[in-house]
C-alpha cells in the first residue's frame, strides 16, 4: 500500500514539475498558473476559514500587503521581489495582529463582515497614497526581460515553477498542522469555541496564530501576482474578489481538508477560463451567470464541498478491493 | 483536609435579573458535592463563574490556592478543573478518539501520547468500540459519555459536571452513577449538578442547595431534603411532603 | 458654517433612510432566520426595474408603483425562502453566505443579460426638484423617500408588534423553539420574513427610481452599506438597523463635508470597527424591544 | 481613385469565385486577426458593449472596401474578448488572444488601468497594440504601445483654457473620482491651472460609485468657486448634474472626458445637459469621415458615436493602413510600420487635426483634444477654434 502510494505521489510530481516542457500553449499554461495561484490562496484561507472556520472575507487585505511591499521595495529600492515577497509575509503577519486582536472578539457575520471592512479600509489608504504607492493610477513594473533574479521570467514556465513551489509549501505546512495538536485545536475552536476552551484551549492565541500563518502565505501570493500581471494598484491588489475567491474553491472543494481548496480551483478556474473564451466574445453577463449557477448547484447539492465524492468513492473501491 | 475549590460571596447580574448572589460554599479535595435547585436557580450560572466564561460582579473563587476570577477559562483548565456542559457539545465533525484527543493534548502535545492517553479515558467511559465513530453520530448517553472522556483526558483534579444525567434512563442513570463513583474512588474532586435525586444521594456526601441565585440550605443528603425552606423551593407553599424524586 | 453643516445633516439623513430601508431587511432576514443576505442589494436593483418599466411603459408615477413592486418582491422573497435559503438552515454560516453571494452575482448578470448595462433614469416632476429651509435646501424626491421609508419602518414595527405573526417572529429571533411552542409554523415565519425583508428592499428601489439611475450593479454599495449599519445596530435588531441606517447617511455625509470626498467610506468603516473594538454585538444588542 | 478600389475589389471577388487554384497576387487572401479586449461585463460594461460595437463596425468597414490589397484582399477577423473590468481577466485574457490566435494587433481596453496591463502582456509577447486609453504611462518604456490621441495632460490643458470661454476670472473646483482615469486627469488639472491662470479654490477626489452626491455638491458651493470641473464616470457624473440642481447650485461645469461624452449621459440628464462642457479626444463631427460613421453607427445602434468608439474605428483603420504597407500581418512587421505611420486624409486620419504620426514613444505627435458643449441633445465640438464646428452656446 505504502509503495503503491510513494509511486504514485512521485509520479504526480514528476508529472507536474514537467508540465511546462511539454505543454507549449502559453494559454494553458496561464491557466495552470492561475489554478496554482488560487489553490494556494486557498489552502492559505482554507487554514483558518476551514480548519477553525472563522469565515475570513478580507483576506485581499493581505494580498494586497504583500503585493505592495514587495512592489515599493522593488521600484523604490530596487530591491529583488525575492526578499520583497518574505518582507510583505512579514508585513501581513504584523498587520495580522491588530486585525485579529479587533474581529476575534466578533464571531459569524460580524467577523466575515469586519474583515471586509478591514481590507476596504486598507483599500482607501491605498487610494490616498498619491505620492508613496501611486494612489489610483497604480504602476506598470519595470520590463526587465528575463530577470530570474528579479522574479521575471521570459516564457511562463518560471512562473509556473514558482507558483508550484508556493502551493507546495501551502500544502506541506497544512499537511504537518493538520496531524499535530494545532490541527485539534483549531478543528476544536471551529466546532464549537466554548467547548474548546473547557479544555483547555487557548482559543485567541490559536486563531492568532493561525491567522498568523495564513496572512504570510496570502501575502506571498500578493508578490507572485504582482509580479506576474506586471501591474498594481489598490483595487486590484485589494480586490473583494480575491477575498471570495479564496474562500469559494474551498467551499467548492470542500473546507477543512487539505486538498479540498486544491479540487475546487481545478474545477472554478479552468470553467471560469472556458466559459470566458467560449462565451465571453458574446453578450455580456453570460459567463458570469452560468458561473453563478455552477456555484448555487455546488452549494445547494454538496454543502461539504465536492472532495467528498472523491473520498466516497476512493473508500468504496479501496472497500471493494 | 485541604480545599479544593473555594467560592466566596459570588454575584452576578444579567441586566435586571440577579442570578447568583453572595453565593458561597467550598469543596475539599476528594470530595463529591452536589449543587441542587429548581430551574433557574443558577446552577449552570455558577459553573460558568467558577469556570470562567462569565465573570463575577463580586466575590473570588479560588482552587488550589489560586484565584480563579478574571482567568480565561482554557487557563482554568490548565490549573486542573474540567467540566462538561448541560447540554452535551461534542465536536461533531470529529470522530470520537480526535475528540478525546484534544483534551488530551493539553498536557502532551505528541500525538502519539495524545493518542494512548484519550484511548484510556475512552475505555474508562465505555465508549472503547466506537472510537472511530463521528461524534455527531453519537446517541445522546454517548455524547455525556464522550463529554465525559474529554473532560478527563485534561487530567483534571476537579471535575464539574452539570446535569450529566438528564434525559437518560433508569439503567442508563446507574451505569452513570457507577462512573461518577469511580471518578472519586480514583481521588477526584466532583461538584456535580443534578436534577436525579436517586443519583445525587448515591454519590454525593455534601449538598449545596440554590434557588432564586441564592443559598438557601447546605449539609449532607438526608438533612437537606427534610429541610423545609427546600421543600418549599422545589413545590412552593403548601406542599406537606418532601418528593424531590417529581422535581426532574 | 451653520449652513453647511445642516446641510450635510439634512443630506445625510435623507438618503440614510434609504440605507435604513435595506438595513431593515437585512437585519430581518438575518434575526428569524439567521441568514446573511448577500443579495439585499439586487432586490433593491429589482425594484427600480419595475418602477422603470412601469414608468416608462405605462405612464405609472415611481411612488404608485411602490404598490406593484413591494407584493412583487414579497412573492420573489417567499419563493427564495422556499427553493434556496430553506435547503441551506443549519448549515452553518459558509454555505448561507455563499449561496446568497452566488445568487447576488446571477441576479446582476441576468439584469445585464436583460437590460444592458445602460443606466436607466425615470423623469418626474418633482425628479430635481427642490425648496428652501432658511439656507438649507432639501430635495423633494429624497424628502418623499425618506418620509416614505419611515413610514413603511414604522408599519413594519406595528406588525412586529401587534399581529401574531410578527410577535411570532420576534419569538422566533430570539429562540426557534419558543415560536415553535406558540403553534406557529416556522416555515411560514421564515417565508413572511424574507419576503416583507424583499419588500422593503422593493420599495427602496421604488424610493430611488425618481433621483438615481437603475443599472444591474447598483444593488452592491447598498449592500455594503446596509452591512455596516445592521452590524452598528447589532445584527437582528430592527430598531437598530433603523438608527444606525440614518447615522450611517449622515456620518457619510458629515465625513465627505469635513474629512474629504473620498473619506465617506472610510469614515463609516471606521466607525462601524471603533463600535466593534468598544463593543463587539453592536451599539443595540439584542432584538427590538 | 474611389474607381480604382471598385475595380480591386471586384476582380479579388471574381478571381475567388471562379475557384482559380492559385490567386492572381501568388498568395491565399488570408484572414488577419485583429483582437479586441473591452470589459462587456461589470462596472464598465455599457461603455465597453459600445466599443466593441463600434470595432464590428470598422471591420466591417475595411473588409467592405476591400480588405488589405497588399495582401490580396486579405479580410480582417475581429476576435472580441471581455475583460470584465477586472486585472486579472485582462491579463488572462491578453495572453489567451495573442496565444490562442494569430494576431496581427491588438486594440483595448477603454479603462487606462486595464489598458495598461494589456500594454505590458503585448509588449512582452511583441504584437503591437493601439488604444485611445489617455493615461501617460502608456508612453513611457514602451515600443509595441501607440496612442494616436491625446494624453491626459493635454485634456487637462484644453479644459483650462476653456474655463476662459465663461468666466474672465475662472476660480475652478475640481472634483474627480479616484481612480487611475480621475487622479491621471485631475493632476494634469492642479499642475497646469497657474500656467494657464486659472484659480483652483478646491481640488477633491471623491469615492467613485457613491450613493449620494448631495454631501459633495454641498461642498463644492461653499467652495466659493464659479466653475466645476468634474473628472467622472457616467453615473458619478449623472447624479452630481441633477444634485446641483436639487442644491441650487448654478455653475457651468465642464465634465471632462468619461462619462460626460456618452449618449447615454444626455439621456439620463435631459435638458439639464444643455451648454454644459467637456473634453474629448475624438467627436463625431470633427470632419466628413467622422460624420460618416456617425451616421452608420446611429442606423445600427440608435445613438451617435461616442468618444472612444468613434477613435476605435480611426485606429482600424490605422492597423489597416499599417499592414497595408507592411505587406504583411506579422505583429512585428504591423509594429513597424505603425511605427512609420504618417496619414493626413481618410479614415485613419479621422482624429483631432486630422493627422496622424507617431513618435518614439507611440503618441501620435499631432495629438490634441477637442472641447465639446451638448448643445439641442447633440454633443458639438466648441474648442479651439479651429476645431470649433458650432458656436459656443451662452447658457
Amino acid at each position: 500500500m505504502v509503495p503503491i502510494k510513494t509511486i504514485a505521489i512521485v509520479l504526480a510530481a514528476t508529472i507536474l514539475i514537467a508540465l511546462p516542457l511539454v505543454v507549449k500553449n502559453a494559454f494553458a499554461l496561464d491557466i495552470c498558473i492561475r489554478v496554482l495561484l488560487f489553490a494556494f490562496i486557498g489552502v492559505a484561507w482554507n487554514l483558518m476559514g476551514g480548519y477553525a472556520k472563522q469565515l475570513s472575507l478580507g483576506h485581499a487585505a493581505f494580498f494586497g500587503l504583500g503585493a505592495y511591499t514587495s512592489t515599493l521595495l522593488l521600484i523604490r529600492l530596487g530591491i529583488s521581489p525575492w526578499i520583497g515577497i518574505v518582507a510583505g509575509g512579514v508585513v501581513a503577519m504584523l498587520v495580522s495582529l491588530p486585525i485579529g486582536w479587533l474581529c476575534f472578539r466578533l464571531r459569524g457575520p460580524y467577523f466575515a463582515i469586519a474583515t471586509i471592512a478591514v481590507a476596504q479600509v486598507l483599500m482607501l489608504l491605498f487610494l490616498k497614497l498619491r505620492d508613496f504607492a501611486w494612489g489610483a493610477e497604480g504602476t506598470t513594473l519595470p520590463n526587465l526581460g528575463n530577470a530570474p533574479l528579479m522574479m521575471q521570467f521570459g516564457g511562463k514556465a518560471g512562473y509556473y515553477w514558482l507558483a508550484l513551489v508556493l502551493l507546495a509549501l501551502a500544502l506541506a505546512i497544512t499537511y504537518r498542522i493538520e496531524r499535530s495538536w494545532m490541527g485539534y485545536y483549531l478543528v476544536a475552536v471551529g466546532e464549537d469555541e466554548d467547548a474548546a476552551e473547557a479544555i483547555g484551549v487557548n482559543a485567541p492565541r490559536i486563531k492568532r496564530d493561525v491567522y498568523l500563518i495564513s496572512a504570510f502565505l496570502t501575502a506571498l501570493a500578493g508578490t507572485f501576482y504582482v509580479q506576474y500581471i506586471y501591474f498594481i494598484d489598490p483595487n486590484t491588489a485589494f480586490s473583494f474578489n480575491v477575498s471570495v475567491e479564496a474562500a469559494l474553491v474551498s467551499i467548492v472543494g470542500g473546507i477543512g481538508t487539505l486538498w479540498g481548496p486544491v479540487l475546487g480551483t481545478i474545477l472554478l478556474e479552468p470553467t471560469s477560463a472556458l466559459l470566458q473564451s467560449t462565451l465571453g466574445s458574446g453578450r455580456g453577463g453570460v459567463q458570469l451567470t452560468v458561473y453563478a449557477l455552477i456555484l448555487m448547484a455546488v452549494i445547494l447539492w454538496r454543502p461539504t464541498g465536492l472532495l467528498g465524492i472523491f473520498t466516497d468513492t476512493y473508500q468504496r473501491i479501496a472497500r471493494r478491493g | 483536609m485541604a480545599e479544593a475549590l473555594v467560592v466566596r460571596g459570588v454575584s452576578k447580574r444579567f441586566g435586571g435579573l440577579r442570578a447568583v448572589a453572595d453565593f458561597s460554599f467550598s469543596v475539599n479535595e476528594g470530595e463529591t458535592v452536589a449543587l441542587i435547585g429548581p430551574n433557574g436557580a443558577g446552577k449552570t450560572t455558577s459553573f460558568n463563574l467558577i469556570t470562567g466564561y462569565y465573570r463575577p460582579d463580586a466575590g473570588s473563587i479560588t482552587a488550589f490556592g489560586r484565584e480563579l476570577v478574571g482567568l480565561p477559562p482554557y487557563e482554568i483548565c490548565t490549573l486542573g478543573l474540567a467540566r462538561t456542559f448541560q447540554v452535551a457539545r461534542p465536536f461533531g465533525q470529529m470522530t470520537v478518539l480526535a475528540n478525546v484527543m484534544t483534551g488530551a493534548f493539553l498536557r502532551d502535545r505528541r500525538p502519539h501520547i495524545a493518542r494512548e492517553r484519550a484511548r484510556e479515558a475512552i475505555r474508562f467511559v465505555g465508549l472503547a468500540d466506537k472510537e472511530n465513530a463521528l461524534a455527531a453520530d453519537l446517541t445522546t448517553i454517548d455524547e455525556r459519555r464522550l463529554e465525559m472522556a474529554r473532560a478527563l483526558a485534561t487530567e483534571p483534579k476537579l471535575l464539574l459536571l452539570d446535569e450529566v444525567m438528564a434525559g437518560l434512563n433508569p439503567s442508563e442513570i446507574d451505569q452513570a452513577v457507577g462512573l461518577v463513583g469511580q471518578l472519586a474512588q480514583r481521588g477526584l474532586t466532583i461538584v456535580i449538578v443534578e436534577h436525579v435525586m436517586r443519583a445525587i444521594m448515591a454519590v454525593a456526601r455534601h449538598i449545596v442547595v440554590l434557588d432564586h441565585g441564592q443559598k438557601i440550605a447546605e449539609g449532607t443528603p438526608r438533612t437537606v431534603v427534610g429541610n423545609p425552606e427546600v421543600i418549599r423551593a422545589y413545590l412552593g407553599t403548601g406542599y406537606a411532603h418532601p418528593h424531590p424524586h417529581a422535581t426532574d | 458654517m451653520f449652513s453647511t453643516v445642516a446641510q450635510a445633516v439634512i443630506n445625510g439623513l435623507l438618503i440614510g433612510g434609504i440605507y435604513a430601508l435595506v438595513s431593515i431587511g437585512v437585519t430581518l432576514i438575518f434575526g428569524v432566520v439567521k441568514v446573511v443576505n448577500f443579495a439585499q442589494g439586487e432586490f433593491v436593483m429589482i425594484g427600480m426595474y419595475i418602477s422603470f418599466f412601469l414608468a416608462t411603459k405605462l405612464g405609472v408615477d415611481p411612488l404608485l408603483s411602490l404598490a406593484i413592486s413591494m407584493p412583487a418582491l414579497f412573492l420573489i422573497g417567499v419563493l427564495l425562502q422556499e427553493t434556496l435559503i430553506r435547503r441551506v438552515l443549519g448549515l452553518g454560516d459558509m454555505p448561507q453566505i455563499f449561496l446568497t453571494f452566488a445568487l447576488s452575482l446571477l441576479l446582476m448578470n441576468v439584469a445585464l443579460l436583460l437590460f444592458t448595462a445602460n443606466y436607466q433614469t425615470v423623469h418626474t416632476a418633482y425628479s430635481d426638484a427642490s425648496f428652501q429651509v432658511g439656507p438649507v435646501y432639501v430635495s423633494v424626491a429624497k424628502l418623499i423617500a425618506f418620509v416614505v421609508a419611515m413610514l413603511l419602518s414604522g408599519a413594519l414595527w406595528l406588525f412586529l408588534h401587534a399581529t401574531d405573526m410578527g410577535k411570532a417572529m420576534r419569538a422566533a429571533a430570539q429562540n426557534r423553539d419558543v415560536a415553535m411552542l406558540m403553534g406557529i409554523n416556522p416555515n411560514r415565519v421564515f417565508s413572511v420574513a424574507v419576503g416583507l425583508a424583499l419588500a422593503l428592499a422593493g420599495a427602496a428601489g421604488s424610493l430611488l427610481m425618481p433621483f438615481y439611475p437603475a443599472y444591474p450593479t447598483v444593488g452592491q454599495v447598498f449592500t455594503l452599506m446596509a452591512f455596516v449599519a445592521v452590524i452598528l445596530g447589532t445584527l437582528g435588531n430592527v430598531t437598530g438597523a433603523l438608527i444606525a441606517g440614518l447615522m450611517m447617511g449622515i456620518a457619510e455625509s458629515l465625513g465627505i463635508q469635513f474629512v474629504g470626498a473620498d473619506s465617506g467610506l472610510i469614515v463609516v468603516f471606521l466607525m462601524l470597527l471603533v463600535t466593534l473594538a468598544v463593543r463587539p454585538s453592536g451599539l443595540f444588542g439584542g432584538w427590538s424591544r | 481613385m474611389k474607381r480604382r478600389h471598385f475595380l480591386a475589389t471586384t476582380t479579388a471577388g471574381a478571381v475567388a469565385t471562379a475557384g482559380f487554384g492559385t490567386p492572381l497576387l501568388g498568395r491565399a487572401a488570408e484572414t488577419i486577426n485583429i483582437g479586441g479586449l473591452y470589459p462587456t461585463t461589470g462596472s464598465l460594461a455599457l461603455i465597453g458593449q459600445g466599443c466593441v460595437n463600434a470595432a464590428k463596425l470598422a471591420v466591417q468597414m475595411v473588409n467592405d472596401a476591400g480588405g488589405i490589397k497588399s495582401l490580396g484582399g486579405a479580410k480582417l477577423n475581429l476576435i472580441t474578448s471581455d475583460v470584465q473590468s477586472d486585472p486579472t481577466v485582462t491579463r488572462t485574457e491578453t495572453d489567451r488572444l495573442i496565444s490562442s490566435n494569430k494576431l496581427a494587433a491588438i486594440h483595448g481596453c477603454y479603462a487606462s488601468a486595464l489598458t495598461l496591463i494589456a500594454s505590458e502582456v503585448a509588449e512582452r509577447a511583441k504584437v503591437p497594440l493601439i488604444t485611445g486609453s489617455s493615461s501617460d504611462q502608456l508612453n513611457k518604456g514602451r515600443t509595441f504601445t501607440f496612442t494616436p490621441f491625446a494624453r491626459a495632460s493635454q485634456f487637462a490643458q484644453a479644459q483650462l483654457r476653456m474655463s476662459h470661454l465663461v468666466s474672465e476670472k475662472p476660480k475652478v473646483a475640481v472634483i474627480f473620482e479616484n481612480t487611475a482615469f480621475g487622479t491621471a486627469t485631475s493632476n494634469g488639472l492642479k499642475e497646469q491651472a497657474p500656467g494657464e491662470n486659472v484659480e483652483i479654490v478646491m481640488f477633491e477626489p471623491y469615492s467613485a460609485g457613491f450613493t449620494d452626491a448631495s454631501p459633495l455638491i454641498n461642498k463644492v458651493k461653499s467652495s466659493g468657486a464659479n466653475m466645476l470641473f468634474s473628472v467622472s464616470y457616467l453615473n458619478d457624473l449623472i447624479l452630481i448634474v441633477r444634485t446641483m440642481k436639487q442644491l441650487g447650485a448654478n455653475m457651468p461645469i465642464n465634465g471632462g472626458s468619461g462619462g460626460f461624452v456618452q449618449p447615454e449621459f444626455y439621456k439620463n440628464v435631459g435638458k439639464e445637459a444643455e451648454g454644459l462642457l467637456g473634453v474629448a479626444h475624438w467627436n463625431h463631427d470633427i470632419d466628413a469621415d467622422a460624420q460618416r460613421v456617425s451616421a452608420a453607427f446611429q442606423k445600427q445602434y440608435g445613438e451617435f458615436i461616442f468618444e472612444y468608439a468613434g477613435g476605435l474605428v480611426a485606429q482600424t483603420f490605422m492597423l489597416a493602413d499599417a499592414m497595408e504597407r507592411a505587406k504583411s500581418s506579422d505583429p512585428q512587421k504591423v509594429r513597424d510600420a505603425l511605427a512609420t505611420l504618417d496619414v493626413s486624409r481618410g479614415y485613419a486620419a479621422m482624429a483631432p487635426g486630422g493627422k496622424v504620426k507617431f513618435g518614439p514613444d507611440g503618441k501620435n505627435v499631432y495629438g490634441h483634444p477637442v472641447g465639446v458643449q451638448w448643445q439641442h441633445g447633440d454633443l458639438a465640438s466648441v474648442f479651439p477654434s479651429q476645431e470649433a464646428r458650432k458656436p459656443l452656446m451662452k447658457a
